[in-house]
């Protein structure tokens, strides 16, 4: 066991992977001796060389496309994005090629790429260095999406994503980079890439986020079991495909859900969340799916981001309205 | 209101007439011109050789009539012509090694034709049955790209991988490898292009961007994408680019030929422009008497990469009527087997559409697979019942 | 009155502009003497010239990034991108910059750049032409999404939308190009850009559709009819901001809710109207929205679009599920 | 596994010693250096001008040191530092006229100046209460743009704009107008920056793209974007490019004024690639220490942009002690009055973030505004009941 926080375990993650398959490549800007803007990939290109650890040209459609290549040629491209507002570059590249790849060839062509993605608020940054554009992802057929939400997680996900044969959208919370957890390297993972998780059992409300609003959720779990409320708490891990069972088994068992992400409320995540939901859970629904998300409006300035991001209270607020129902 | 445009900061974008930067080999008339740059990478090519590349071109141009024909036929629901353009993909497709990996653009049937892939497979995705019905790996022939531009960053990528196997520079005509992306005139101007220029620059990878320079983007002239010639937008990224006669087989082959030694040799990207003409419409949708004059083709008619390569062999004494009837003939069973296979391609079964989205199937997806399926046997079940 | 057809009736509502305001600029690929590849510009540069009917480079995200800067210096550009599957290229200035200028300059600038797009399959074509990306605009705050269905709503609410200080993303239904209809010129619009329309009144369940699928949506409402079932059929035209209030008392009345588009499921604009729906009619719906939509795979090939695409009778069974519940 | 990176094709990206390609004006121990071409560009230059130059250098330093210690106090989130820019920013910011347009980065804080943007404005986007404060319609100068690249784009497309008001090539000094785009060496490997080359090239745009080559991308190195001079790039595309000494403000006068008169003019787009040197951090949230070496700290040292104009101006008698002492006493005026600034830009209100989403606020979006409203009067509240 080791302490780690969710940053330095991705970049344990990242390590294994490329101990236990030469093809495994780093790319980016800025991964090689800076080892990323958050030190994801601290210490690689030292240990791998310059070859496998990448500094790439300032261009994201470069990266992805070339990645796309060096993926035909039989290497498993792992990709950085900077930073979440800094991926559009890539979308053509993402959307049109990595995500089609293996369909249009008739599954004769497969794309193993990892595209990291740190993403969201709460770190008082300027502007397009706090976004959550994992709903464009996930509305795109051919990715799988995935969000980490802790150090255990993140540990064990980087390696099943790398270890994928399709491509792979990993989205990292910048906030919770610095969050602390006990990884047991010599273990396994416990769960596939693709399951969710309850992390906290409950029976008056089901509550589902991702990434960086996990822990933000358990921490109104706990501010809602003193009022003796029970929340269930749902960490959905995979965005893409959904894990859908265990979201209905939970709804089905507490009859109100309330769905959490720091994304733009339309289109974000939860409306398919909450869509999915009551077409599968309609008779067992008290309220109606309720949605406790960012606004709909740009990421705003630092100083008010504050009141842009769901956060406790707000988590409470939701699961108030849903059980007012 | 009218706009200052100026003057053009450099010379115009076409060579003039006797360009010499231009590579040509062989003229219109069929005469061999000397170069002494290029002649020493074409002095193997024997008259035999020269037969050869006369079949393929016949060939090449042959599935391409035959694909229009196809598709005015209503058994293809569109077909990107090569017409024009056979010199160009027939001198660059013969350049190439077993090894080394080709990303073409969706015009390219000529360099299918000379990889080997079997040119029924080419109708798939104009018909509508598959997005590319040939194994790539097969014969490094990639996918065709629709996307105008993208394949040349998967082709820098891959070229990346060619140095990171050690098949570069080693000396061994086996090992080292190449790469070759194509991409046409206004593809130039997307960034996708000049951002795979900047990582094969830096990376010194080794592939080969082919241009071929027909003149035209959809209705777009040249000039609508550059104002100076398209080979020398490689220097401004530190590789060499030359000017090639695309409609001369002969210096096609040895211009590529030396770009593709180049990148094997660990010498890096060369930029060739393949200086040519669309003789056709953009595609079988499209109408050319709206944005080009009749003239124009006339003029490009007299270049045409077929009838030098004739009037060469006829000169030289190289080939006789009947190696000429020979191959028209071959070219008549060719277009009779590509009307056979293409009637014969089988349409895609229904709930194929969810096969290969992923290696694995997920679990909505089989949800929504099954749905379809049902849906589907409700109406087989009605059908019965009435 | 002139009889139109939907491309035609987009062609006359650019010119109307364009003879309005000389500052309303037509630019993007092969718009000039061909007239585009769907001759939605036919004419337009012959008779306003090669300065505001502008065939420009073959590249997308220059189109849009000029645009702006057109935008900023006073003008009114309508970027045309050829199909669908070509905006990609074009994300990062769509999302990054032209959604969010208004806003981070803090209202002092505007950005009245129209971006029309040719969406939609079935129309037999190779793959990235048959597209249906309107969701990841949806999901972006800062842009004025809309999709026209008809002649009439072709001619005017183009002409809305350029008068519109909002970049406005203006989605054509391709295979609705040669629909006809009687289109008053000199009339007005009778309705606000942003306002949905009950296309067909009635009282069994709510049909929402948006362009291409409206027809769709109105066919099977004609054969609904025949059984003596009465479907209302409300058109949304705008994608961003949704009409509610329309959707609300309509779905309040019929209790049943099915939403059609051509775009994947996950995430495409149905599971917004089905979250919303649900949110604010909650009481009323005596079943979970239905959504019949693309399946949530790459776009197939042409021959086997069909089965991809919601038709009459798939929209029909979409129904019947809503009442049998 | 080995990479064969073999030779680069061309030269290195970085100027020898004493390159006749890099245009410099004035030398680093302060002596002016005669150039045949440029001369003429600055033969108005006064001693006053000179002064007044120092004086921008001087002041834009301090906002930036000023800027760097607000962030370490806490006051700002962040801060891009121009330390070591002053000589590119304040040389091609006196070039402009009162009607050219500004496409700024993040880092153009001495053009700010030049323009007359107040400071204090510019920390509002890196303390997090605005996105940029200032009107971009006052002095013609945008908003900074993150987004590496992007701004290019956007200054070719005003550059189009002006072309169509009929306001270049007319002879009215203050009538044509040119825009200039600034961007770095990291940027020049993005496609929209390529984009923004052939735009401008076929549309022969008054556009000047202002390069400041700082060497540095975060922690790359230029070699990771370019293997040879980023000024070449510009023929590629049909297009002049120089290179200036970017810590010579005379030299980046000179300069700048030629390609915004070509500009003005109707001759088209031109790329300066100012060389200088990032002496600090990329921003404050960077560690140089883990990726470059001191030495080279040292070695740029000595071509600091303010010393050499001082050394100018002391060795011409142009200036005294008096004229030094003034400025550094204006300079701590300054930043005194920026710290004021910085401590008094009002937080925004909550409920703004739902301001200027559109033109008019939609339904939805006033629902979720009056949501957020009662969300927080339910506090408001409780915290007046309890
Ligand atoms: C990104 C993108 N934008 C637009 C299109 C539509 N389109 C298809 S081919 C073409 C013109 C391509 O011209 P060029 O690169 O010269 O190749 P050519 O067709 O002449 O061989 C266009 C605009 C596309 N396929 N991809
Ligand atoms: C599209 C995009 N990708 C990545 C970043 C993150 N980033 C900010 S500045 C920077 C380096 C820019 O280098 P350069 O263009 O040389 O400008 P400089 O910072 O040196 O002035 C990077 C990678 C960004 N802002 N935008
Ligand atoms: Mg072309
Ligand atoms: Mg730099």
């Amino acid at each position: 066991m080791t302490t780690m926080a969710l940053g330095k375990a991705i970049n344990a993650g990242l390590r294994r992977a490329m101990e236990r398959d030469a093809h495994v490549l780093v790319m980016g800007e800025d991964v090689g001796k800076l080892g990323g803007v958050f030190r994801v990939t601290d210490g690689l290109q030292k240990d791998f060389g310059e070859d496998r650890v990448i500094d790439t040209p300032l261009a994201e459609s470069g990266i992805v496309g070339t990645a796309v290549g060096l993926a035909l040629r039989g290497y498993r491209p792992v990709c950085e994005i900077q930073f979440d507002g800094f991926i559009f570059p890539a979308t053509d590249q993402i959307i049109s090629q990595v995500a089609k790849m293996h369909f249009r060839s008739g599954g004769r062509l497969r794309l193993p790429v990892v595209i990291r993605v740190p993403f969201g608020g709460g770190i008082g940054a300027v502007e397009h260095h706090s976004e959550s554009p994992e709903a464009y992802f996930v509305h795109t057929p051919g990715l799988k999406v995935v969000a980490v939400s802790n150090p255990v997680d993140a540990y064990w996900m980087i390696q099943q994503a790398i270890e994928l044969d399709d491509p792979v959208l990993f989205f990292e919370p910048k906030r919770r980079y610095w969050d602390k957890a006990e990884v047991d390297e010599d273990g396994s993972a416990d769960l596939s890439l693709a399951a969710a998780r309850v992390v906290q059992a409950g029976t008056d409300a089901t509550v589902v986020a991702y990434g960086p609003m996990v822990r933000t959720c358990l921490d109104a779990a706990a501010a809602a079991g003193d009022e003796s409320r029970s929340l269930e708490v749902i960490d959905l891990r995979s965005l893409s495909p959904l894990d859908l069972p265990i979201l209905y088994e939970s709804v089905r068992k507490t009859g109100r859900c309330i769905v959490v992400h720091e994304a733009p409320r339309t289109l974000g995540g939860g409306a398919e969340v909450a869509a999915r939901v009551t077409e599968e859970c309609f008779y067992s629904l008290e309220a109606p799916v309720i949605r406790v998300t960012g606004f709909d409006t740009p990421y705003p300035p630092a100083r008010v981001e504050e009141e842009y991001l769901p956060d406790l209270d707000r988590v409470l607020d939701g699961v108030d309205r849903a059980l007012a129902y | 209101m009218t706009v200052e445009t100026g003057t053009p900061a450099a010379g115009d974008a076409r060579p003039a007439g006797d360009d010499p930067e231009l590579v040509q080999l062989l003229t219109p008339e069929g005469e061999r011109r000397p170069n002494a740059e290029y002649d020493p990478l074409v002095a193997d090519v024997t008259d035999d050789d020269v037969r050869g590349f006369y079949r393929d071109l016949v060939l090449a141009r042959r599935i391409d009539t035959e694909a229009v024909a196809l598709q005015r036929h209503g058994e293809l629901g569109l077909w990107a012509s090569l017409l024009g353009q056979e010199g160009a993909q027939v001198g660059s497709g013969r350049a190439l090694r077993r090894q080394d990996h080709v990303f073409p653009t969706y015009r390219e049937h000529g360099v299918a034709w000379c990889r080997g892939v079997e040119p029924g497979l080419l109708l798939g995705l104009f018909r509508g049955v598959d997005q590319g019905g040939w194994d790539p790996l097969e014969q490094n022939f990639h996918l065709y790209t629709i996307v105008v531009g993208a394949q040349t960053l998967h082709a820098t990528g891959y070229a990346m991988g060619i140095q990171r196997d050690g098949a570069v520079g080693t000396g061994d005509p086996d090992r080292d490898t190449a790469v070759i992306a194509y991409f046409g005139d206004g593809a130039s101007s997307q960034g996708d292009v000049n951002e795979a220029f900047i990582w094969a620059a830096v990376n010194n990878a080794p592939v080969v961007f082919f241009c071929q320079n027909n003149q035209w983007a959809i209705s777009e002239p040249l000039e609508r994408q550059t104002r100076v010639p398209l080979y020398r937008r490689a220097a401004g990224f530190g590789f060499p680019g030359v000017r090639v006669d695309g409609n001369d087989v002969l210096a096609c082959l040895a211009v590529t030929r030396a770009a593709l030694q180049r990148a094997r040799d660990g010498e890096g990207p060369t930029l060739v422009e393949a200086y040519t003409y669309r003789m056709g419409a953009h595609t079988t949708t499209d109408d050319p008497t709206r944005y080009r004059l009749a003239a124009d083709l006339e003029h490009w008619k007299l270049k045409d990469p077929i009838e030098r390569v004739k009037a060469y062999l006829t000169r030289s004494g190289g080939a006789d009527h009947q190696f000429f009837d020979a191959v028209d003939a071959e070219a008549e069973r060719l277009a009779d087997h590509l009307r056979t296979f293409c009637r014969e391609l089988p349409d895609p079964a229904p709930t194929s559409i969810f096969d290969h989205v992923y290696v694995e199937p997920t679990p909505p997806l089989v949800e929504q697979r099954d749905e379809l399926a049902a849906y589907l046997e409700s109406f087989a079940a009605e059908e019965v019942r009435s």
